[in-house]
């Protein structure tokens, strides 16, 4: 029940590990995010994550709260990286613990899709092309209202 | 706090902070008059938009989010004497 | 992009590894099933898990082709566990990777909904209170009907 | 393979093979006529159930699956030669 952030990479075993801990609740759901080399347009050779850290902190630990009582949690835990990031690396880490599939897996998405366009993080892309901020996606916000809506579940 | 005089802070994020070269601010706004009768957000955005040509864009374009004290708010949201307030593009995380 | 059936613990981190490689696609979402300590009415001390193991291993792949075809995975593993297993023990692990979280999301989901009632394995709890062979649950039938239906993408 | 005779596997697994006290054996079918006109998971079903009560009833669950070959069918799916035609109780994965 806890939220990290972090300029280090993710040691997913390690946090995999923590998580849940000696005795593991029935399901754990886990979501990795990686640097990718290409946004929609063009390539990526580094991703630099600049953020808001109060702010940043509580969104994600209100988020985590959120999601567990939503979905009955056991555990959960949310790890974002700050700053100069290469091609392959982490950014962030999100694991669920629940008695069953649905809720660990429905925790983790209603978590990935507020934090997309809630967390005060902010992407620049650095490729051949020079640097530029990423826009959010339609997509994205899409996914967002539909925890509002109620469509997802 | 002297009377009539509110101290808070002002925090500029990614394109927004470039654009305008600053990340972080002491705003102290001696005369309440200066700003609209309600010390709202969208007062200090009028304060901040008559420091020139660059602010009044930058925190006119429609997407501009603003978060008070760690939360996001629409423009009248009440700002109060060490609130802190931050303006900056949409959230791109994960 | 393959699956296996295993009498051993399931090694969770090494799994990771081998799915995500040297260069990880964008998302990697991944599903750990560990045997409870309870079931609906009474304790569980123990698990047996008897499968069909030609027929395991056929509808495995297929359902994780399937999942890959309709979400355009770039990787994915399937690893059950037969025989004597105890409280707190791996069961099932399953991981996707895929260019768009939602996309690996989904695949982990479908694969664990589909598995649950399609793959040739059946359950046995021991506990204090005696043997018994574990009913299938209606839950996890309307879970595998939805993708049938189209309810869920 | 003799004209007019089919040898299948059958197997049978959890509460089913508990029942009945086997878990695989080779079913040869000598004379087709002893089935029904179209030798089908039914017609299997039907000989199978001729071993005596604790079979028919194991057999007659209206939950029983049948697997030919590897893939879960219906009671009208058409065996042949060589198939392997296994009954058991709904699957609980996971």
């Amino acid at each position: 029940m806890s939220v990290a952030l972090q300029s280090e990479a993710i040691d997913v075993a390690a946090e995999y590990t923590q998580l849940v801990g000696d005795r593991p609740g029935a399901a754990v759901v886990t979501f990795t995010g990686y640097v990718r080399d290409h946004s929609d347009q063009h390539a990526v050779t580094e991703l630099e994550l600049e953020h808001y850290p109060e702010m940043a902190r509580k969104v994600l630990s209100d988020l985590g709260q959120l999601a567990a009582e939503r979905f009955g949690l056991r555990n959960w835990r949310i790890v974002h990286r700050f700053g100069l990031l290469a091609v392959s690396e982490t950014i962030v880490w999100v694991g669920a613990v629940a008695d069953h599939r649905g809720e660990a897996i429905s925790a983790c998405e209603l978590i990935m899709d507020t934090l997309k366009t809630d967390a005060p993080f902010w992407k620049r892309e650095q490729g051949p092309a020079g640097e530029q901020w990423v826009a959010s996606r339609d997509s994205d916000i899409a996914r967002r209202a539909r925890w509002q809506s109620g469509e997802a579940q | 706090m002297a009377s009539g005089s509110v101290s808070i802070t002002i925090k500029l994020f990614s394109a927004l902070r470039e654009a305008l070269g600053e990340s972080e601010f002491e705003l102290a706004i001696s005369d309440i008059s200066q700003a609209s009768a309600q010390l709202d957000v969208a007062a200090i955005k009028a304060l901040l938009s008559q420091r020139g040509a660059a602010w009044k864009e930058a925190l006119n374009q429609p997407n501009l989010v603003h978060a008070l004290n760690h939360k996001v708010v629409f423009t009248d949201a009440v700002v109060s004497e060490g609130d802190e307030l931050a303006f900056f593009p949409p959230m791109t995380g994960g």
